[in-house]
């Protein structure tokens, strides 16, 4: 390890010169994160200047090869580069489902060209990403999906709706499951296809939570054209490249959850709302609950760091990822529920400004969404079953 | 325990009146309008004139006289339409703490009002976000009021604020006119759309019960057993709701009802509903009756009910997938208020804190 | 009401006169329970002179006719009977399968002969049941059945194995499901019939528990020679009254189990072993667990009384007897783990005469068949899904 | 973490070891003749053959050093096989007390002989039927110990006891011989089959350790982490067992692995398994490597493990259906271990409570 001395060292430096002092503050809220894009209106300078720094040397996307806008680092150094940016609070630069998603999706299936298309702008924040996976008859059966791309010679004419479509009225363009083989079974004749969001017949919809945030959209495509180019992976074998980035979305869960809870302990939070007696919450039943919640989750975090090293010693996650999906949501949404227990009538308000705007609430009901995208925690179930313990079909 | 004819009589008529009048797009609407009064006023006409208002109030003072089970059977219905008005506040907190505490002047003066709907009464109990009324913090001295509540209900409509506060003989309601000098009120909107308050007190003046203590007990009783039929009720239309949508919904090309899963788990929730249902109108008829272990059977089904409506809540969600999640589907609304009617006059914790209390251990 | 004084009043002075002081004492355990039948030795003079005089009365079996040993009373009546009893703590005289399963078949199913038969042997405690129903490949599935009777003109020669045959070793006849026609769908050609344990080829082995009891053997028939009046309702229509009887059995469910913890407060219990701190419990965890299984247990016995007064108002339990099993056993399952967390080490210990040889850690292991016999939870969830809730089969 | 290569030949050599030494049926065994010893001597010298006996031994006394990391991986296969020996008793509690807190004599007369074979050692620390090692009863006066401890595993057959007394400078073990005056050993057999003993002393001579409270805290701190992965490796072997079976027996024509309920139930068993183990070898791992936050991590793992173990026997039981009550079946004897081994050195809930106060609340 004593090799990568130097390369931290660096990084600390540079990291210093070069990361504004107000990137060094912690988020008030989820709404300071740099989403970038066409639409993107920079909240300070120093936003803008820390994304350029950033993309200038390849670390927005620390481990993409450099020739595609990344930073080319090993996976030692990128946990390097990411310890230091913690040491001193650094913000991340940017972050939208070009990076998350597409990027690994464009890294594995992607030609050539449709990386040098595609990544050198993720990885300078100038087009954002959303992805177009379900459709209102397609949630957890997501195969059954109906969104067609009909192959007009040149170009395919897109038909069809998706919903969940995360931020599609923010983002600039679109990774896209659609239909190419209405004659082919299920999970064949699907192709996953990128489109500009500014096309032609191309309409947005948000779609209110009720957390009362709109964070998805309902999205429309009437005769939508698509360059025949832009198809990633094979045609009709976009099934592949869905589910390796559902896997891939799935691993990402498992950490902490950002939002209010981040990095908050639960026990000291009831402490003030509940009292104490004898150094013991005063409300035993929630001392128990916060107990066994947080005894719970340290085993879930020592299980995440067993998976991952096995993951990186070559065993791969596969669908291990299904476990973790299902665990690190489920306890998240316990997390908020024995939160709301301790806040009381205060974690109820819905617009005063002593809750940051409702922000108890808020976060508690959007956390029930947490085990229903991403594949609900019951499809998450059945793919332990039958992939991880092979239980047989009925 | 099982209903008596004049009460399935009641329960049939008030679940037509509700579901009329005082439906869920009632709610979404006074919540989008940001109406001003915050409840349905239609309604609570309608519930006046049905002689909802009365329903604890003697005879004498002009109500009906139909005890806890009737209260009950009305707060069931609204836990089903998620209806939005001062009920709770009025007719049954306002109500039972006069009846058990007030003068016969307080009596004369306010039951009759509470039970023609001229007057609409709030309870101040919570000194903090956790309802703790063994531990009341706002005093009065000298028959001046100091303090600060909040989770008032319907504070900012009501006529009359019935304030629980330390006094010379300990702890126990007062009467405060909410106009009167040293009061300030601030309406807290809340995650459920319903009306609640904050509400300082600055030296008012209040006045004294005749048995201020023993109206403050009677009124987190009646409470406490009232809510838990509204909770039994909204976790009972939840769990309906869910059961027509697995019954209607497809997905790998079956009904998802058809899923093992799913159907056991359907299963348990029905069987938690329940028997939530019945330890609610056990409780309700256990106070009417004066029985012993009334207390204990409140506590116990406050707590059931607040568990049980979060479970529908949280399962009514889930198995509607992403539609459950949107502000336009009415799921929602129900999670919301299974968590404030849970917490209201004490959470789950708190009612089997008690409860063990009470049993000893 | 005021007319069942008189009744009342003669009870009263009946049971005042004629219970023996010995049998007003409560059981030291289950031990002392007088099963009846031709293998019966009775534990002392009283617990015969009370099952004689009770028989005489007919008070045995107090609601059925009177013309087959019962004392042909009212609901009303039987319900004044019994809280006189308990009033004096009067010990029931005689129980066995032939009062809670045999005998309401019987009054439903069975012929004028079979009832005369065998009704008043069973309410006189001369001759005891046993019940075979499970089989090796019948469990959960027990319309699967295989035992076959083969029609021999005079008689039938039954052939198989039943499992789960409670005190078959103790028993003088057993009330029995047989195949009767191997041509016909499985719900058809079973056979509801009676035939005595003494006959030749029947052999039975007690099963030795996890709890260390044998409760229950293997039954073993080898060309058992059974008359062809003995068979309860039609020939192949068997299972109407099986299913009845499971309903029956089911319902019987959900009042307090007996053994350690029958009558006994967990509260108190516990804060021998934990101790107290201000007067609660010291581990508050326990306390917390101990108040949510007694509010669970409240709200499970409100929700029995509810479904008992809706049957004794004609409306019938029916599937609601799943919902009263699955309950009513999860909830006693439950309570046996609360007490063993109470208990601690005392509670493991196997057979020291401080725990009246290991009754705790025996309660506790035996409390976990109570979710399997007479239906498993998993098998009243599907009949709650299916038959309450109406959902669909796959 | 993830096991080097040194410890994963450790883990598949005992794995073989144990599977074919000391498999479930010499429990059985050992139970039906009422096993006067009571544990499986053969496979003992075997595990002293292969130096197990000296896993947390240092080198320079005799033992292979291997830290606990080494001791749970060979607790994780007795809790697979249900093997029964002292490990825990002496080669994890003694030689962790002894090593933390005994003197330079003492260490040179007992780790030795506990990494030989020829020393057994057991520990005494429950005063009464739940573990409450805050609060010792026992009492060192004048260098005689006074008291009665139960819950001794492998008391009857140990050459040494080790005491958790008061003393002059608190609570502490102390070395107390067996066959002293003043010691009276009672044998009592657990529901689990295994060793355990309730021990009387009066005035029984007591020798004092270098450091008797570091020792105390050692053996905890070891035993509790060492539990942890036995019954996670106990809870592993269930969950094997149940999941081949759903994937064996029929009924109603299909597997019963087919049934969607129970695949889902078994792929949450499966989760908690796989939590209970990792979060058992982080533990153990943080304390060879004397992390900050061990305590807390032990606590936690033995909470987590206790509960992931009953929940893998409750399970086991159940999904076998009747098979799974019956004594000839083995896994009632996983239940029963469960059950003691997770109230072995503090239940899932003392130890969350112990986690809970480290934590501040």
């Amino acid at each position: 390890m004593s090799d990568l001395e130097p390369f931290r060292a660096e990084t600390r430096a540079w990291l210093e010169a070069n990361c504004p002092e107000e990137m060094r503050q912690p988020m008030k809220s989820q709404s300071e994160h740099c989403w970038g894009g066409r639409k993107w209106e920079f909240q300070s300078e120093a936003q803008k200047v820390w994304l350029e720094r950033m993309a200038d040397k390849g670390w927005t996307a620390p481990q993409w090869p450099k020739e595609y806008g990344g930073g080319g680092l090993t996976p030692e150094e990128a946990a390097i580069l990411d310890e230091e940016m913690k040491r001193i609070n650094a913000r991340t630069p940017v972050s939208n489902f070009g990076f998350w998603m597409l990027g690994p999706a464009l890294l594995k299936f992607g030609s050539e060209e449709l990386k040098r298309q595609h990544l050198p702008p993720i990885c300078r924040g100038e087009i954002r990403w959303c992805q177009g996976y379900s459709e209102p008859n397609a949630g957890s059966d997501l195969a059954s999906l109906q969104t067609r791309a009909e192959d007009k010679g040149d170009h395919f004419l897109v038909n069809g709706q998706k919903i969940w479509t995360s931020y599609a009225d923010k983002a600039d363009w679109i990774f896209c499951l659609v239909r190419t083989d209405p004659n082919a079974t299920k999970h064949n004749g699907i192709s996953f296809v990128l489109f500009d969001m500014e096309s032609e017949g191309v309409t947005t919809r948000p779609i209110e939570l009720i957390s009362g945030e709109s964070p998805f959209c309902e999205t429309f495509f009437d005769d939508v054209k698509v360059d025949k180019d832009q198809v990633v992976g094979e045609l009709n074998r976009g099934w592949d490249v869905a589910k390796y980035l559902l896997t891939h979305e799935r691993n990402n869960i498992g950490g902490e959850p950002p939002g209010f809870l981040k990095g908050r302990a639960l026990g000291p939070l009831a402490a003030e709302y509940v009292g104490t007696e004898n150094g013991k919450l005063a409300d035993t039943a929630l001392r128990a609950d916060i107990a066994r919640l947080e005894i719970d989750q340290i085993a879930f975090t020592a299980l995440v760091g067993k998976i991952r090293a096995e993951a990186e010693a070559g065993q791969g996650v596969g669908a291990q990822s299904a476990v973790l999906k299902y665990y690190g949501t489920e306890l998240n949404k316990r997390r908020y529920e024995v939160m709301m227990d301790a806040l009381g009538a205060e974690g109820l308000e819905w617009d005063s400004e002593r809750t940051m705007g409702g922000l108890y609430a808020r976060e508690w009901l959007r956390s029930k969404g947490n085990s229903i995208e991403g594949g609900t925690s019951e499809v998450m179930l059945g793919i332990v079953s039958k992939r991880l313990l092979g239980l047989p079909d009925a | 325990m099982k209903l008596n004819d004049e009460q399935q009589m009641l329960q049939d008529s008030v679940a037509r009146l509700m579901a009329d009048k005082g439906p869920v797009s009632h709610l979404r609407q006074l919540r989008d309008e940001n109406n001003e009064k915050g409840y349905d006023e239609p309604l609570w006409q309608a519930m006046v004139e049905a002689g909802l208002t009365g329903i604890l109030v003697p005879e004498e003072h002009g109500g009906i006289g139909f005890g806890l089970v009737g209260a009950g059977l009305v707060a069931r219905e609204i836990g089903r339409n998620l209806s939005v008005t001062p009920f709770l506040s009025s007719a049954v907190l306002g109500a039972a703490a006069l009846s058990a505490g007030g003068s016969d002047a307080q009596k004369a003066e306010w039951l009759p009002a509470i039970a023609e709907g001229r007057a609409i009464t709030a309870l101040a109990v919570d000194d903090g976000a956790k309802h703790r009324p063994e531990a009341i913090q706002a005093r009065v001295e000298n028959g001046t009021l100091s303090g600060a509540k909040l989770l008032v209900l319907d504070g900012h409509v009501a006529d009359l604020l019935l304030v629980a506060a330390q006094g010379d003989n300990g702890a126990g309601l007062y009467l405060v006119d909410p106009n009167a000098g040293g009061v300030t009120i601030e309406r807290t909107r809340m995650a459920d759309d319903r009306n609640a308050a904050r509400v300082r007190f600055d030296n008012a003046p209040a006045e004294a019960m005749a048995d201020g203590a023993a109206a403050l007990d009677a009124a987190l009783r009646a409470g406490r057993a009232v809510l838990a039929a509204e909770l039994s009720g909204l976790a009972l239309e939840v769990f309906e709701r869910t059961l027509a949508y697995l019954k209607e919904r497809k997905q790998f090309g079956r009904l998802i009802g058809t899923f093992q899963a799913l159907q056991h788990r359907a299963a348990l929730l029905s069987g938690e509903v329940a028997m939530s249902e019945a330890l609610a109108m056990q409780a309700l008829d256990a106070c009417d009756r004066g029985a012993e272990d009334a207390d204990q059977l409140v506590l116990a089904a406050k707590s059931k009910a607040a568990k049980v409506a979060l479970l529908a809540g949280q399962e009514g969600v889930q198995m509607h997938g992403g539609i459950g999640m949107t502000d336009e589907f009415d799921i929602g609304f129900f999670l919301k208020r299974a968590r404030a009617g849970g917490e209201t006059l004490g959470d789950a914790n708190y009612c089997a804190d008690r409860f063990a209390a009470l049993r000893g251990y």
